[in-house]
């Protein structure tokens, strides 16, 4: 259980070094460290499948930010810090963090999960009779694939419109003068 | 940019091979260990990447360039949306229906071989294909975006 | 005969995924994508009014409700899938010509037709994380249709509108594991049964926070309005049509009246919130808009004040329901928010596609910079005439009738200063107007502007298709086809909670 | 107490977002945000002394092929573990779709700071 403390300090200090501090390397970095942080994270939750997928796309994100800011000469933020917005925004974000914690007090405290108390949760039936329903002992990749596969073909769809997407926005002539357009 | 130094580029040699057999172990073995479509292509991805880290776009294009990233990025969609649709005409059931349906699912010996699990190891190999085309691609566009414009024509054959 | 649901996602997807194999085929490949696309949109626009007024429940892999993801057909989604497929096949028509003045045509079309698959996608999903990865296809794809054409302007609108987009998504991502972890099930109608046994505790409450902000990120209400005046003004036009006419109200209004009234149920304090934030919008979008030199711009802020009246008629409906129950008000008012919200896809499309042929034969938007085009554009003319007729309400034209239904339905329940505030508001419009038939069409015509002509073809079509559509849609409310075609919408929203009923008794049948 | 710090992160990352003039900051608040809603769904599915829903030799019972009762009290839920991977694979995607508009507004205007690329009015 404490494990579970540690790595969400050290996200959190993580996250609050990336978000603060004025080299854009050292905050991709600081991105980086959290993905990974995530990534035992998950590890410790008992999620494999997730754990090896994070790691791999924390991996290709990194090289992506870092593609981003790395051949850029500006590489520091210039312009002064103010001090009042800071302390402003501190105070609001101890108030949000308060008011979390009494919203999140109705979910099911960390270690029961919740489809153990719900009568007739879909995931009881995915641990009983997956692997008879599907064939698939890995049950992550039974609910993926057979049991919410449209959602699989909704994710397929979103990497493919973010490829599109990309390759649009970065192509090399954009407009055409009309009359050589026919 | 015509990659790393003579060390690195050795290892990612040796290396490389072993990435893709790991990628191509957890996209066919999906099923049954931790991993599946998505950390499988994931891997692919990151194989081919650490191919063009080290050695340069040049080479990496040359094994994997864009124009056939694309193609198989939208062959891989096109194979996934296939299974779906053949499930919706075999016997008019239902969209994603897992039309392999053997007697497998009931007994105990066939259970946890390799073939035992109808459409989800073909559509794992689909995701896998497609998720691995599709993420080198976006790491390989980004990386042949110049200010100075001189490459990137995909499609400018008007 | 009914049609398998997921035909309706399927069909647009699987074109998008083959359209880029014809970006490197050149020019005939290019003809052949082009005419690819618009067959698509036709065969949804009939596949759509094949489909008007029925409700069934489609079970995706033949997988019982709670198991699997179902897709739901009710008057609600068959309602809004006509009104997207209206303003698809018109806007798709309309960018077959006018899209030859940028590359890259292919995966234009192609993410087009993703955004149409999103739209349709979060229209039937009966599931939230499925409705969430739907919104996300759809903005994914409007985002970068936003920065097509990759000029300074454009490029900034859509990095605002991704950043505010994304926000939003992660939201309502963030709600649907706020549901979950206290419900223990994703699907809209066992979650709405939970909810009505266990309550609506804290937890609950801040997800329904969360996906009111979500929701009205998305669909541009006023104080999450931001994005809106940079990122329609500088995409392409049948984009901007297609972003101002259809997609804020999917993924916007449609999302968030169905979980608010479908699924967590409508209280007095939630029809308070969507009335506020109706007039909110309706006043400020008008005051906004008045002052606006660019002619895209302006009919952007005015977009923003006619969702304001859709809100507005909808929410009103809901606190009627909530507080006294009284059915048939809250029928009459919610019809009145539907009605509009359909009208205004048409004409809003209308007059977008018109700004943008009036911008693709003058080259500019700023309506000081244009004026007496009525003779050089005679068809551009025609049409925007009688666009603006119906946005600010002409009685044979459409607009009228809608908002004659919200300050009927506003004066019945005692709501005068609503009604006023109304009728202020539509005075605002009808000068906004009018300043745009002053510059654009009559005046003097600038010496510069002096070779221009029309373009013909298939931009003509599809204005002339809208125009038709804007003088023939008072019909609906003729009783023989409002009782199939808005009533069953109007009733899905009455009924609210047995949303969950209907579709575990439909289910049932199956 | 492990969902109120995963909620902090959350904050945080909407901080980051909200407030920064760079667009790579920005970005960066984005990715933080989706990173800790990915955290608390797996976090909702844990179980304490939870198995992986992963079902070998060892659980299936060896004469009726049923499922051993001991793995299906303790296995963790594989629901939110499907829909995380989902997340992950779409925040990657709107990352790319983000960057590319960062690389290319860059060599448009030669800064990430967008007070100064303020074009746009409104």
């Amino acid at each position: 259980m404490a494990i579970f403390y540690i790595l969400l300090l050290f996200m959190i200090i993580a996250a609050f070094i990336a978000v603060e501090t004025k080299y854009l390397l050292g905050a991709v970095i600081c991105v980086g460290a959290i993905g990974f942080g995530a990534s035992i994270m998950f590890l410790f939750l008992q999620a494999p499948d997730i754990a090896i997928t994070q790691i791999v796309v924390e991996v290709l994100a990194l090289i992506i930010l870092i593609r981003a800011c790395i051949s850029r000469e500006l590489t520091f933020i210039s312009g002064p810090r103010e001090f009042f917005g800071v302390v402003v925004s501190v105070v609001i974000i101890f108030v949000i963090f308060l008011a979390g914690i009494k919203i999140l007090e109705t979910l099911p405290d960390f270690g029961t999960a919740i489809f153990a108390e719900v009568p007739n949760a879909a995931s009881q039936t995915y641990i009983k009779e997956g692997l008879v329903k599907t064939g698939a002992a890995n049950l992550v990749a039974s609910v993926i694939l057979d049991f919410r596969a449209y959602d699989t073909l909704g994710e397929a769809t979103v990497l493919f419109t973010a490829i599109i997407g990309a390759t649009v926005i970065l192509r090399k002539k954009t407009k055409k003068l009309l009359e050589e357009a026919e | 940019m015509k990659g790393m130094t003579i060390i690195v580029k050795t290892i990612s040699s040796w290396v490389k091979v072993l990435i893709f057999l790991f990628g191509i172990y957890i996209v066919l073995f999906g099923h049954l260990t931790p991993g599946g479509g998505f950390s499988g292509g994931v891997i692919l991805a990151s194989c081919y990447v650490l191919l063009m880290l080290a050695y340069g776009r040049e080479f990496a294009e040359k094994n994997l360039s864009l124009p056939v990233a694309s193609k198989l990025d939208c062959v891989g969609a096109l194979l996934f949306a296939a299974i779906a649709l053949c499930g919706l005409l075999y016997g008019a059931a239902g969209f994603f229906w897992n039309f392999i349906q053997w007697e497998y699912l009931a007994d105990k010996e066939t259970a946890l071989h390799l073939v035992s699990a109808g459409t989800i190891p073909l559509s794992n190999i689909a995701i896998g294909l497609k998720v691995g085309a599709s993420l080198f691609l976006v790491v390989l566009v980004l990386s042949i975006f110049r200010p100075d414009m001189s490459v990137l024509d995909t499609d400018e054959k008007e | 005969m009914s049609i398998p649901l997921p035909v309706f996602v399927a069909v647009p997807l699987v074109t998008a995924f083959l359209l880029p194999v014809f970006s490197s085929l050149g020019r005939k490949g290019k003809a052949v994508a082009t005419v690819l696309a618009n067959m698509v949109t036709v065969s949804l626009l009939v596949m759509a009014v094949a489909s008007i007024g029925q409700s069934r429940v489609y079970e995706v892999g033949k997988w019982s409700i709670p198991l699997g993801i179902n897709l739901v057909l009710d008057g609600l989604s068959s309602l809004l899938l006509l009104a997207i497929s209206i303003v698809s096949a018109a806007a798709m028509l309309f960018s077959a010509r006018y899209m030859e003045q940028y590359t890259a045509k292919a995966k234009f079309l192609c993410l087009f037709l993703l955004m149409i698959a999103g739209m349709n996608g979060v229209v039937l999903s009966g599931d939230i994380f499925n409705l969430f990865v739907f919104l996300e296809i759809a903005s994914l794809a409007s985002y970068a249709l936003v920065g097509f054409g990759c000029e300074h302007e454009e490029l900034e609108a859509s990095f605002k509108y991704m950043v505010l987009g994304s926000i939003g998504s992660i939201f309502v991502l963030f709600a649907v594991a706020l549901v979950y972890g206290n419900t223990g099930s994703l699907n809209m109608a066992y979650v709405s049964k939970a909810i009505q046994g266990t309550g609506l505790n804290p937890g609950l409450a801040f997800a329904l926070c969360l996906f009111v902000a979500g929701f009205g990120l998305k669909a541009a209400l006023v104080p999450f309005h931001a994005w809106l005046p940079d990122a329609h003004p500088s995409a392409p036009a049948p984009i901007s049509a297609m972003l101002s006419g259809i997609l804020i109200k999917t993924l916007g209004i449609y999302a968030l009246v169905r979980v608010v009234f479908n699924v967590f149920g409508i209280s007095v304090q939630m029809g308070w919130i969507l009335v506020v934030l109706g007039l909110l919008s309706m006043i400020a979008g008008a005051f906004l808009a008045i002052g606006q030199g660019d002619f895209k711009r302006l009919l952007a802020y005015s977009s923003i004040s006619q969702i304001g009246y859709v809100v507005l008629g909808i929410g009103l409906g809901g606190l009627i329901l909530a507080r006294d129950g009284n059915v048939a008000w809250a029928s009459l008012a919610i019809l009145g928010g539907l009605f509009h919200l359909v009208n205004h896809a048409v004409y809003k499309s209308l007059l977008f596609l018109t700004s943008g042929s009036v911008q693709m034969s003058t080259g500019t938007r700023q309506l000081k910079q244009m004026g007496g085009l009525a003779e050089k554009l005679p068809f551009t003319r025609a049409t925007c005439t009688i666009a603006s007729a119906s946005i600010v309400g002409i009685p044979p034209f459409s607009g009228f009738w809608s908002k004659l239904i919200l300050v009927i339905a506003a004066v019945q329940a005692a709501f005068y200063w609503v009604a006023a505030l109304i009728v202020f508001v539509s005075l605002c419009t009808l000068i906004m107007y009018l300043k745009v038939q002053r510059y654009v069409f009559l005046g003097e015509l600038p010496e510069n502007l002096e070779q221009i002509e029309e373009q013909k073809g298939s931009m003509a079509i599809a204005m002339v298709f809208l125009a038709l559509l804007c003088m023939l849609m008072g019909l609906l409310l003729v009783p023989a086809l409002r009782s199939n075609i808005l009533q069953p919408a109007v009733d899905v929203l009455t009924d609210g909670i047995s949303y969950s009923a209907n579709v575990i008794k439909m289910s049932m049948k199956v | 107490m492990h969902y109120a710090l995963c909620f902090l992160l959350f904050v945080i990352g909407l901080y980051c977002a909200v407030t920064k003039k760079n667009m790579v900051k920005i970005v960066i608040g984005i990715i933080v945000m989706e990173y800790a809603v990915n955290l608390f769904l797996i976090m909702l599915g844990y179980r304490l002394g939870g198995v992986a829903p992963i079902i070998d030799k060892g659980q299936l019972e060896s004469g009726t092929g049923q499922i051993a009762a001991s793995f299906i009290n303790s296995s963790v839920d594989p629901l939110p573990q499907a829909l995380v991977l989902t997340a992950i694979v779409i925040s990657l995607g709107s990352l790319a779709l983000m960057i590319s508009i960062c690389i290319r507004t860059y060599e448009k205007y030669g800064t990430f700071d967008i007070t100064q690329i303020r074009r746009l009015k409104g």
